[in-house]
């Protein structure tokens, strides 16, 4: 069955500050499913299938980013519906929401050259997410970054665990999907891109900026299909 | 209810990488200065309302481990003046 | 009491007020005054040679006057742009100048009911360590407001010299979309309207910043006037922002005014004055963010992210709620009445009371020579460029080493490029390519500001810079739809840096004039001089065109090897002056006058080329500019992937210059074999040269036989691009 | 020569606005705690050798004057703790 046709409704949590909600909701748009805008005071999620934490400066990343977004009403409703197995989506700033309020595992802290970096890094599949469909580990994805604080770390010893119950999903890596610390952009552990626990994934790069090859990748596209549970076209 | 500061400092907790604070300690270096460590981290102040000492020692703390600080990376203690 | 010195007034202004008032203003009137008659508000110094500009033309919807210009883009939308300069704070502090400049030029956008969709950032620095730690400031506070409020920045320039060591430039473009001829501005505003002042809560900050900070000179003097310095709020400006944009749609605002230099003075003189009304404004009402916050405090605030609604009594219910949304700040600070005046009270007591036609459009400004533009007509007498004998491979490695012709990706990946997914050509290219619907036509926006070219003849230089970015825009085929112009220079009150001003201006406006493109606004900066050091004059030129088919822009790189590598245009008459080469060698000289008419014709031709490549086999191009030729070939090699070389043939007592030289308005164009005869005709029809350099190989390298021949491998060239030739990287 | 924690609160100048501070305090709000005024800066750490408790004050002073404060915004104080 086509999105179209099964007609998802995606919740996009918009908080103050949030600014990728309207490419995160043309990208939804453009893949046949239906957006719909959740404002951070709700306190009750209305009918939808799926949830995305788009990218942004909620509250201006203030304090620590995502931390003030995290404390939002509408995020225990999130946290009971990711408890219930809803798919979750956090993308940049959602990942960082989504990692303050303890629904993903480990923190994102500043670059370590204390600069913004954006530009377009290859990201290799480590693991394939729960309910994910046409992905597989060691596909390489091209995707654009763009953040000041996507330096991943986990407590100590907690590394292992997640590499041990597959729930790194995203390393960046060279084009070739070796990943060293060369290919590096921000002092991530482990160059770690993204994870997923239970039907939650989060991740530092905009696969909603990625949706055709004249924005130099379309392979954005292919993510979000993939989240879906939709088998995109190939990989690189 | 009187009105107190608190003062909370948050840093990151011992053993996790402060990379701003590498860079600062280079930096001092090129200046000359006899430095050996640094370590860089938040001096958060907030005025509130309380009825004593301590219990606004128990929301500065409460603050703390609920939004001033991040409890996988960070660390924090708070001081409380009467204003 | 207050003296009119201590507002940055002259004896003879304060007399001209005293005589227009019939009386002596008192203090805080006389405030007002010393910030609306500063050259910052008032352009008392530029407005006789920006008359010069024409501002007419077939997609303008709004000239120079408003917040910003406005060009027709196509049936749906109307683009808002205007370039800004914030030299001075962002020189006082780097981070929060920069970020303020950002934010301010945004704001002058939203006030048209635009929504912005694109910066560029316009930046000169010096060459000391102290420029380094500005550039790393200012370069950090761009990033810091446009990545937060979640505007791309898609495009900018960057260039270096000691002169710019204490009055660095940061000139920034800012681009908007709004419905087609949907109007506001501030000049709508109704009596009976309510006044609302939105966003951040009024501080002290600022206080005389367009006076004093912006229109003196840099010395130990100024130290002690430093105002607490404004502090960018990029969440507030977003929530601002979104508040803006839905009180306009919804049509609740008869006028809007955002909030910038001088503060409420300003915007409330020109939101009067434009709509011709009177305004009332309580003090008491303003809600402020310290405690003892005089009138005269409240009234010269710069505190950000504020922004003025004149909203009819029958939508004021709507427009709260509507900003309650938001969870802005906002009160009701005033009302509109009938009449010309700009009356202030606290409460009851009535604190100042001016004509507004008084305070906005009354102060004395320069009066010219009748010999000024005379003076124009030759180029300056001067030092000549150097003219090197022969090509040697360090010269190459020099230039493209040289600061201003460097990669500048340290510098714009820092900045969210890539936002609102409309970039198709980011910082990477010469140009940026917006796309803005489904299959629909595009925007292409480009930035220059060659300052060299204008240190001798300013007149050449400001010409040259239009035919820099309209070059760019004919590499595409795109149609201009306006120009905006940034123009930065020295004291005023100095006859010699006021002359390189004004030639500067008189350059951009015979090439804005013979090219047919109106300039719908701009921006000038003088006083860039410290210790009686001025900067070289410069200008800052942006455009806005209508992009053909954006999702597949011309490639400015080649994509295989055996292909014609050919100039379109060069130039008849070779000089280096005003070059990087130039300079490098001693002496830099004037930049040539530009030929107009056969320019005109050349961007013409490569228009047409560009908008039918198949037909003539055009496969790639870009514009020559600083650096030259050969900086243009080593970009567009070094861009390519996989990579390719070149094989060219020169002559030998030429070669250097023809390589180095950077008069505009020429192209390099590579071009499909098998259609030569096709563009041999085309540009035989249209009289223009095209002169065949040779052709790409399957080789990384650049092969010049002139004479003797010359090899540079594209990795040098690579690492002289990364790393600097003989200046360390500079970004 | 002796070793000495340098500590250096680092916060921004009476009057200059604080956004983080101010976006801070309204989530405090919506938390429910009843704050009433927020401000964030810095906690610098740095560990030096020094001649005494004197001196160390005195580098540390240096430090935030040259480098670890910006003059422009921002106002700093040191404390020394013998280490
Ligand atoms: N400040 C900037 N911000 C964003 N992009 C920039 C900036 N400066 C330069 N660029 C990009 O890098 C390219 C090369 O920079 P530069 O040498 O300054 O400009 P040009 O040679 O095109 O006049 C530019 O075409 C532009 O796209
Ligand atoms: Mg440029």
């Amino acid at each position: 069955m086509t999105l179209e046709e099964t007609r998802q409704v995606v919740g996009i949590v918009v908080f103050p500050g949030s600014n990728c909600d309207q490419d995160t909701i043309q990208a939804i748009m453009d893949l046949g499913a239906i957006p719909r805008v959740l404002d951070y005071r709700l306190r009750q999620l209305p009918a939808i299938d799926r949830l995305i934490l788009p990218g942004g400066f909620s509250y201006g990343d203030y304090l620590r980013s995502g931390a003030l977004a995290a404390a939002a009403p509408i995020m225990d409703a999130v946290g009971e519906a990711a408890t219930a197995g809803m798919p979750v989506l956090g993308i940049c700033n959602g990942f960082q929401i989504l990692c303050e309020r303890g629904l993903l595992p480990g923190a994102l802290l500043p670059n370590p050259h204390g600069e913004f970096v954006c530009r377009l890094e290859t990201l290799r599949v480590t693991a394939v997410p729960s309910g994910f469909q046409g992905l597989s580990v060691g596909d390489r994805l091209a995707l654009p970054i763009a953040h000041h604080e996507g330096s991943y770390r986990v407590s100590d010893g907690k590394l292992h665990e997640l590499f041990e119950q597959g729930q790194v999903f995203l390393q960046y890596s060279d084009p070739d999907g070796v990943v060293h610390p060369l290919t590096n952009p921000n002092g991530s552990v482990a160059n770690i891109a993204g994870v997923t626990q239970g039907s939650v994934v989060g991740l530092m790069p905009h696969p909603e900026r990625a949706m055709a090859e004249y924005l130099g990748s379309a392979d954005g596209r292919r993510l979000l299909q993939a989240w879906f549970g939709q088998k995109g076209g190939h990989g690189c | 209810m009187k009105t107190y500061r608190l003062g909370l400092h948050v840093g990151l907790k011992e053993g996790v990488l402060d990379p701003a604070g590498q860079a600062t300690l280079q930096v001092l270096h090129q200046m000359e200065f006899a430095a050996t460590e640094v370590r860089i981290g938040k001096w958060i102040q907030v005025v509130i309302e309380a009825e004593d000492e301590v219990r606004a020692l128990a929301i500065g703390d409460e603050m703390g481990r609920r939004l001033l600080a991040n409890p996988v990376m960070e660390a924090f203690d708070v001081t409380v003046t009467p204003l | 009491m207050l003296t009119y010195a201590e507002v940055g007034l002259t004896l003879s202004e304060y007399q001209e007020i005293q005589r227009l008032l019939s009386r002596n203003p008192n203090d805080l009137e006389l405030g007002l005054f010393g910030a609306l008659w500063s050259e910052h508000c008032s352009y008392k110094n530029s407005k006789p040679f920006l008359a010069w500009l024409p501002n007419q033309g077939p997609f303008v919807v709004q000239g120079p006057g408003g917040n910003a210009g406005v060009v027709l883009f196509n049936q749906d939308y109307d683009v808002a742009f205007k370039i800004e300069s914030h030299n001075h704070p962002s020189y006082v502090e780097p981070v929060q100048g920069a970020a303020t400049g950002v934010g301010g030029i945004l704001r002058d956008i939203i006030a048209m009911g635009a929504r912005p969709i694109a910066v560029a950032d316009v930046l000169k620095f010096g060459t000391n360590d102290k420029a380094r730690a500005l550039r790393q400031g200012i370069v950090e506070g761009i990033g810091a407001y446009g990545n937060a409020i979640g505007i791309p920045t898609v495009t900018g320039s960057v260039g270096y010299s000691a002169l710019y060591d204490a009055n660095p430039l940061v000139n920034v473009l800012a681009v908007g979309l709004l419905p087609h001829l949907q109007h506001i501005g501030a000049d709508g505003a109704k009596p009976g309207s309510v006044l609302l002042l939105m966003g951040q809560a009024t501080g002290r900050d600022g206080i005389h910043g367009a006076s004093l900070l912006a229109s003196q000179d840099f010395g130990t003097e100024t130290e002690a006037m430093r105002p607490t310095v404004q502090v960018g709020d990029p969440f507030m400006g977003k929530l601002l922002m979104e508040a803006t944009l839905r009180i306009v749609r919804e049509g609740l605002a008869d006028a809007v005014q955002d909030l910038g230099a001088a503060g409420l003075t300003s915007a409330l003189a020109e939101l009067a004055y434009a709509s011709h009304v009177g305004v009332s404004l309580d003090v008491a009402a303003v809600p402020c963010r310290e405690t003892g916050m005089s009138a005269y405090d409240i009234m010269l605030s710069e505190t950000q992210e504020r922004m003025l609604l004149s909203i009819p009594e029958a939508n004021l219910e709507a427009a709260l709620s509507a900003i309650e949304t938001f969870a802005l700040p906002v009160a009701e600070v005033g009302r509109v009445m009938p009449g010309d005046f700009l009356r202030i009270v606290c409460e009851t007591q009535l604190l100042a009371d001016v004509p507004t036609q008084v305070l906005v459009a009354s102060c004395p400004r320069q009066v010219l020579a009748d010999d000024f533009v005379e003076r124009f007509t030759e180029p300056p007498v001067g030092e000549s460029a150097p003219v090197p004998l022969t090509l040697d491979h360090d010269l190459g490695l020099r230039v493209i080493g040289h600061p201003d012709c460097q990669d500048r990706s340290p510098i714009y990946q820092r900045y969210d490029s890539m936002i609102q997914v409309r970039t198709v050509w980011g910082p990477q290219h010469d140009s940026a390519i917006l796309r803005i619907g489904e299959g629909a036509d595009g925007l292409q926006i480009a930035v220059a500001a060659p300052s060299r070219w204008a240190l001798m003849d300013s007149v050449a230089g400001g010409y040259g810079a239009v035919v820099d970015v309209l070059s760019r825009i004919a590499t595409q085929g795109s149609v201009p739809l306006g120009l905006t112009d940034g123009i930065n220079g020295g004291n005023p009150d100095k006859p010699e840096e006021y002359q390189r001003v004004a030639g500067l201006v008189w350059g951009i406006a015979q090439a804005a004039q013979d090219f047919g493109v109106p300039v719908t606004g701009g921006n000038v900066s003088l006083h860039n001089e410290t210790h009686s050091q001025a900067i070289w004059p410069t200008a800052a030129l942006g455009v806005v065109a209508r992009h053909p088919h954006p999702e597949t822009p011309i490639p400015d790189r080649p994509s295989g090897k055996g292909l014609k590598i050919a100039v379109l245009n060069p130039p008849e008459e070779l000089s280096l002056g005003g070059s990087v080469l130039a300079e490098l060698l001693g002496r830099i000289g004037a930049y040539p006058r530009i030929v107009p008419d056969r320019t005109v014709q050349a961007l013409r031709l490569m228009g047409d080329w560009a908008r039918d490549p198949d037909t003539v086999g055009l496969l790639a191009c870009r514009s020559v500019g600083i650096g030259g030729l050969f900086v243009a070939l080593a970009r567009a090699l070094m861009s390519a992937s996989p990579e390719y070389g070149a094989d060219l043939r020169l002559s030998s007592d030429r070669a250097a210059l023809e390589l180095f030289n950077e008069t505009a308005g020429q192209f390099l164009v590579f071009l499909d074999p098998s259609r030569q005869a096709t563009w041999e005709h085309s540009a035989k029809r249209a009289g223009m040269t095209i002169a065949i350099l040779g052709e790409t190989t399957d080789s990384p390298q650049i092969k010049i036989q002139a004479g003797r021949t010359v090899t540079w491998e594209l990795q040098a060239l690579w690492q002289a691009f990364r790393e600097g030739g003989e200046y360390h990287r500079v970004g």
